[in-house]
């Protein structure tokens, strides 16, 4: 590709000059005449080093731009870098740089099947060429080298992310250790899941059954795993009062993990013997149709209540308004922000964000779970001290802290 | 064995997973990928398990004539045509030509678009209905939520004259202003709440997931 | 049960047939409905509508189906204002899917510039649009960057033949036109990051007039550069577009898909008016009692 | 109960004359246009069938009924195969079959890649998933289960705690104070346009505070009193501005998906617009 582009530039270029020259009267040929093809004056300066925190096979290159990009001959239409591994050549070119730039990243493959294999430890030897509209006019600069490619052992761009990692879990066992001897820990209240409770209370009178939705997510999704937590919860409620469940799947591996914790509760709660497989179902893993299946379990089944915990999509809004209109209580639960709206809107309760991943505290109420709730707590408070000291060390002009908080990708 | 192997490997493979991210070198990133890989074969067994799940219950209607059996045999007609469509097994059963399958594509054209794009359509009325039902001035709350709605939704109505420029500013303000406010506060609750909940799981703390013995 | 408590207690199937049959109507029924205009979008009809016939523009339509549903009816609305103008068109398709959909769309609005048409109380003749003439299409060619800046130089570096295959100088309307600097202005109509190239290698570096057509949802990213004058109108999404061809008075696709929408939250609005006139009016009247 | 169900087979009857009515305009259609007959016939039946689901899925707003169970169960087969064709020929084709046998990657035609050991552990945790089908050594299937979690929860701890954790209190550092050259440069310039400064400070202002107040809305383990009710107060309002804006904008999407499929009954199925 890149070759073809200086084919094409070149080809362009003849075309262009011959229909100057035949143009005679127009006044605007002159305007072809202002590409000088005079040699540009070589990049300078030019570095060639090891690019850092990566896996290896890729060098950084940097220059100053050509005395004549942009000024003086204005003639430079960007610069290509070349790569050999003798200083003497042969050079092969790696890639293209535009106009004004001063510096490129050779990166090349990691697999040495791969005609763009870069062979870490080995010497390089690079030069940047300015080039021209005309192929045939360009400037090389110095040959540098011998660098050498290799990977990093730690990545220190990402230390903010470690020194968070690490003092999070510190927080959170120091906290759980305390929780566990026997400090008391307040708990503010939770609706939502005050509610699950109250529901199925509700749907034992009724005698009709509760709907358990584990939404979108794959078992891995940590929205999933807490919402495993809340139906063991509620499957135990469910198996202490004899009310029926139905927990439709979305993903194969959800059904089987909501499988495992249904007939953990149901053991728990002393009933094994009522545990039903074909209460954990699979569906289908095509979202609209397993939408489509839900709502007719709603309106066939007509259950007392509805409970959505985990991830949702855009299916959210058609699954509560069908149950609303089955007239069954509902309580939701996501982290998908854009579908939060959707809940509050048409669900009788729900647990915003982070309420979800609370609520299985909330619900167990031991303290090793409380623990990590105030740990969280813990957590966001040192945000709001972050973010105050980030304001202040904005308006004084001391920018490092906040470059701290920048993790490059 | 039953229990104590499982927690093992959850904290093993956990703690890789997270020591992963600092080291950039390239035997760290040769693991990763291999893990990665690996999740996704293991969910193609996951999913005949699945399949076998959604065919047991439809027939187990089928055979005990429950209510609604007979669009349980709907059901299962779908799931075979498609399956002997997808597999293309009179010509050539051993590729994945089976994709391109005549009728198999007319399947996927004529029903499964069909009846999703229908499915995801009847947002519209449903939006309509929610906002009906639930959008009244009950308290201070909710009337925020209307409020907020209404004066987003005129944002383009160009029935109000000389207020329309402005109901177009105050909208755009609300979605760029408070609405970032609020969904930053929500999303730093969420990635905490998510990060605490797999370093339960890590642990061991948060184990419904495994079921009990 | 009074009046004030039925307006609270509609059976929502009312409320869906009601929509239904507005949305069905309002789409089949082809009348006018009126659209805000707001002057990003005036700018752009302003600055095309006050140009002299043979002044040349710049189209760069870079996005690719995906995007078409949303950005096809601005693309067909400016194209069409502009040669009824008589304007020339310089078009470029930067997105690695779009050029052929871009050919189509650019063949189809010619064609339709056969028809004598009257907007705006003007009256335009059926014109003929000659390839070459009024219009130069070069294509597509990758590194967008490269050809933004490229071009900048010479339209002959990055594309020494058209998408058709024609060298350049062969075309009547590009004699003379060598750069951004014999064309009047540069509308990007995309659906991708290709606009932050424009932005950052096209206008930053060589001072042109740049309009922007976007999607709904990218759009409230580039109104910064609206502020900062770097982009002198957006257009954003289906409603972008509507304004466009209500300023041009050319009724089209946009404005179709407009009046559903006006209509559809119309009726929401009044359902909400609704349910919220009787709750009030009923816990007025209980507390009275 | 006996006119319920004269009614439901005089509709049933009805639809049934309407579907072949449209298959038959359909096909007449189809012919004239240039397709040969038995193109045409399936053309009808496909586009008619398209039809058919369509209409039955929305008749679904009016109540359940048996129209909609067809579709609901016949969408429901077909994309769980779909979806199991798809996972099948891409995933265990097309990444495990190349990498363990070269007699199956024969069998199946894809080339070859060369044996590779390690493709044989998703190969016996995938199995050991599978034994979940037997009550005896069901719990094997644990092992499986504990490594896919394992592993996310490990890539999810870091991921989230970077981008929704990290980044986030980075972005949050705004200026309050926006080109500020002092309180009389501020009055004298004051105005109230989207791009000035004091709409500009108000701005960072209410994204200060309202994080702040977001946030102490999330605690949990703290009573909210005091000024601490106040500000979680405070928090919930803006969280119900925000669902009520993000709710109104959303309806502009919803219905334009609504136009789409009135397109497609208007004019590709009834041909009433063009």
């Amino acid at each position: 590709m890149r070759q073809k582009l200086i084919i094409i530039m070149c080809l362009l270029f003849i075309p262009a000059l011959a229909a100057g020259q035949e143009s005679v009267i127009t006044a605007d040929s002159s305007l072809v005449d202002t590409i000088t093809v005079v040699p540009p004056a070589p990049v300078t300066d030019l570095i060639a080093y090891d690019k850092n925190n990566d896996h290896g096979h890729a060098i950084i290159l940097k220059w100053t731009p050509s005395a004549d990009d942009g000024a003086g001959k204005k003639n430079v239409l960007g610069y290509s870098i070349h790569r050999s591994l003798s200083p003497n050549g042969p050079f092969e070119e790696r890639g293209i740089a535009a106009a004004g730039d001063a510096s490129y990243n050779d990166v090349g493959s990691k697999e040495r099947e791969s005609a763009d294999y870069m062979a870490d430890h080995v010497d390089y030897y690079y030069k940047v060429r300015t080039l021209t509209a005309d192929e045939s006019v360009y400037a090389d600069s110095e040959v540098v080298g011998p660098v050498q490619s290799y990977g990093q052992w730690f990545n220190t761009d990402r230390w903010m992310v470690l020194i968070f990692v690490i003092g999070f879990m510190a927080i959170m066992i120091f906290m759980i250790n305390k929780a566990r001897r026997g400090a008391k820990l307040f708990v503010r209240r939770l609706a939502g899941i005050e509610a699950v409770d109250e529901a199925i209370g509700r749907a034992t009178e009724m005698g009709k059954p509760i709907l358990y939705v584990l939404g979108l997510g794959t078992a891995a999704e940590i929205a999933t795993i807490a919402s495993f937590t809340i139906l063991g919860r509620v499957a135990k409620k469910v198996a202490e009062y004899q009310t029926g469940l139905i927990v439709p799947c979305y993903d194969p591996i959800v059904m089987t993990v909501a499988q495992e914790t249904v007939k953990a509760s149901y053991m728990d709660a002393g009933r094994p013997d009522s545990y039903d497989e074909d209460m954990v179902y699979f569906v289908t893993q095509s979202q609209f149709a397993y939408v489509a299946a839900v709502n007719g379990v709603m309106l066939r089944e007509l259950p007392a209540t509805n409970i959505y915990m985990g991830k949702f999509f855009a299916e959210s809004l058609i699954l509560a308004e069908t149950g609303a209109l089955a007239g069954s209580i509902q309580i939701a639960g996501t982290d998908e922000i854009a579908q939060i709206p959707f809940f509050v809107v048409a669900c009788d309760y729900t647990l915003i964000g982070e309420e979800l991943y609370a609520a299985s505290a909330y619900l167990g109420r031991e303290p090793v779970l409380l623990g990590s709730l105030k740990a969280q707590d813990y957590a966001k408070a040192a945000v709001m001290v972050i973010a105050v000291i980030g304001f202040i060390t904005i308006h004084f002009g001391w920018d490092t802290f906040v470059e701290w908080f920048h993790v490059a990708n | 064995m039953k229990r104590q192997l499982p927690l093992a490997l959850v904290f093993i493979f956990g703690i890789f997973m997270i020591i992963q991210y600092f080291v950039p070198h390239e035997s760290s990133e040769w693991v990763f990928e291999f893990l990665l890989d690996w999740i996704y074969i293991i969910g193609i067994f996951a999913l005949a398990l699945g399949i076998w799940s959604l065919i047991r219950v439809s027939w187990d209607k089928v055979k005990y004539r429950k209510e609604n059996w007979f669009y349980s045999l709907v059901t299962l007609f779908g799931l075979f045509a498609m399956i002997v469509f997808g597999f293309d097994y009179l010509r050539n059963f051993q590729t994945a030509e089976g994709l391109q399958n005549f009728m198999f594509r007319h399947f996927f054209d004529y029903i499964m678009i069909p009846i999703q794009a229908t499915m995801f359509s009847l947002l519209a009325f449903f939006i309509a209905s929610a906002a009906y039902r639930a959008f009244r001035a009950r308290s201070l709350l909710a009337t925020l939520l209307l409020v907020a709605a209404l004066i987003v939704m005129l944002r383009f109505n160009p029935y109000f004259g000389p207020i329309s420029p402005y109901l177009e500013k105050t909208a755009s303000w609300l979605l760029n202003v408070p609405n970032l406010a609020a969904k930053r506060a929500i999303v730093i609750g969420v990635g905490l709440g998510i990060v605490a909940t797999a370093l339960k799981v890590i642990l061991g703390i948060e184990r419904a997931y495994l079921g009990k013995d | 049960m009074n009046i004030f408590d039925r307006l609270m207690s509609v059976d929502r199937r009312w409320v869906f047939l009601f929509l239904a049959l507005v949305c069905v109507i309002t789409y089949v029924a082809e009348f006018p409905v009126d659209i805000t205009v707001t002057y990003e979008v005036e700018n752009i009809y302003d600055f095309i509508d006050t140009l002299d016939p043979g002044d040349i523009i710049f189209v760069a339509i870079d996005y690719d189906p995906n995007s078409l549903a949303e950005l096809h009816p601005m693309t067909y609305a400016l194209v069409e204002h502009a040669w009824r103008k008589e304007l020339k068109i310089i078009f470029t398709a930067l997105s690695q899917n779009g050029p052929g959909m871009a050919d189509l769309a650019i063949r189809q609005i010619s064609d339709s510039l056969d028809i004598p048409r009257t907007y705006n109380g003007v009256e335009y003749p059926a014109r003929e649009i000659v390839n070459g003439k009024d219009y130069v299409f070069l294509g597509y060619k990758p590194y967008p960057a490269l050809v933004i800046v490229g071009m900048g130089q010479n339209f002959r570096i990055p594309f020494p033949t058209d998408y058709y295959g024609t060298p350049l100088d062969q075309h009547p309307m590009m004699k003379g036109v060598q750069n951004y600097d014999q064309v009047k202005c540069v509308i990007d109509i995309s659906g991708t990051s290709g606009v932050d190239m424009w932005i950052a290698y096209g206008q930053t570096r060589y001072g042109f007039p740049l309009a922007l057509g976007l999607t709904g949802v990218m759009a409230a990213d580039y109104y910064p550069y609206l502020n900062s004058g770097q982009v002198f109108g957006i257009m954003g999404g289906m409603l972008g577009a509507a304004q466009y061809e209500r300023l041009s008075g050319n009724t089209g696709r946009a404005i179709d898909a407009m009046r559903v929408q006006l209509y559809a939250h119309i009726v929401i609005i009044l359902f909400i008016i609704m349910g919220n006139v009787g709750f009030l009016m009923t816990r007025g009247h209980k507390e009275g009692l | 109960m006996e006119n319920s169900k004269k009614i439901s087979i005089i509709v049933f009857a009805g639809v049934i004359v309407l579907f072949f009515v449209s298959w038959i305009s359909k096909t007449s259609g189809f012919q004239s246009t240039g397709l040969p007959f038995g193109a045409s016939v399936r053309d009808g039946f496909l586009i008619t069938l398209a039809a058919f689901l369509t209409l039955a899925i929305i008749s679904f707003l009016y109540k359940d009924n048996p129209y909609y169970k067809f579709a609901e169960h016949l969408f429901v087969g077909v994309s769980a195969a779909y979806w199991m064709c798809v996972g099948f020929w891409s995933t265990f084709v097309g990444n495990f079959i190349p990498k363990v046998s070269s007699t199956l990657s024969g069998f199946f035609e894809v080339p070859y890649k060369g044996f590779d050991i390690f493709y044989f552990v998703p190969l016996i945790l995938g199995i050991m998933l599978l034994m979940r089908l037997s009550s005896k050594v069901g719990w094997v299937s644990r092992w499986s289960l504990a490594f896919i979690v394992g592993t996310t929860a490990g890539l999810n701890l870091i991921r989230y705690m970077r981008s929704d954790f990290i980044s986030q209190v980075s972005n949050t550092f705004v200026p309050l104070l926006v080109e500020w050259q002092g309180t009389g440069h501020f009055f004298s310039n004051f105005n109230l346009s989207i791009s000035g400064q004091f709409v500009m400070m108000l701005g960072n202002w209410v994204i200060f505070i309202g994080v702040f107040c977001g946030i102490i809305y999330f605690f949990f383990s703290k009573e909210h009193t005091g000024f601490f009710g106040a500000a979680s107060k405070l928090g919930i309002w803006i969280l119900m501005v925000t669902f009520g804006a993000s709710f109104g904008y959303t309806v502009m999407g919803r219905v334009s998906l609504l136009v789409g499929r009135l397109t497609f009954l208007f004019r590709d199925w009834l041909g009433l617009i063009n």
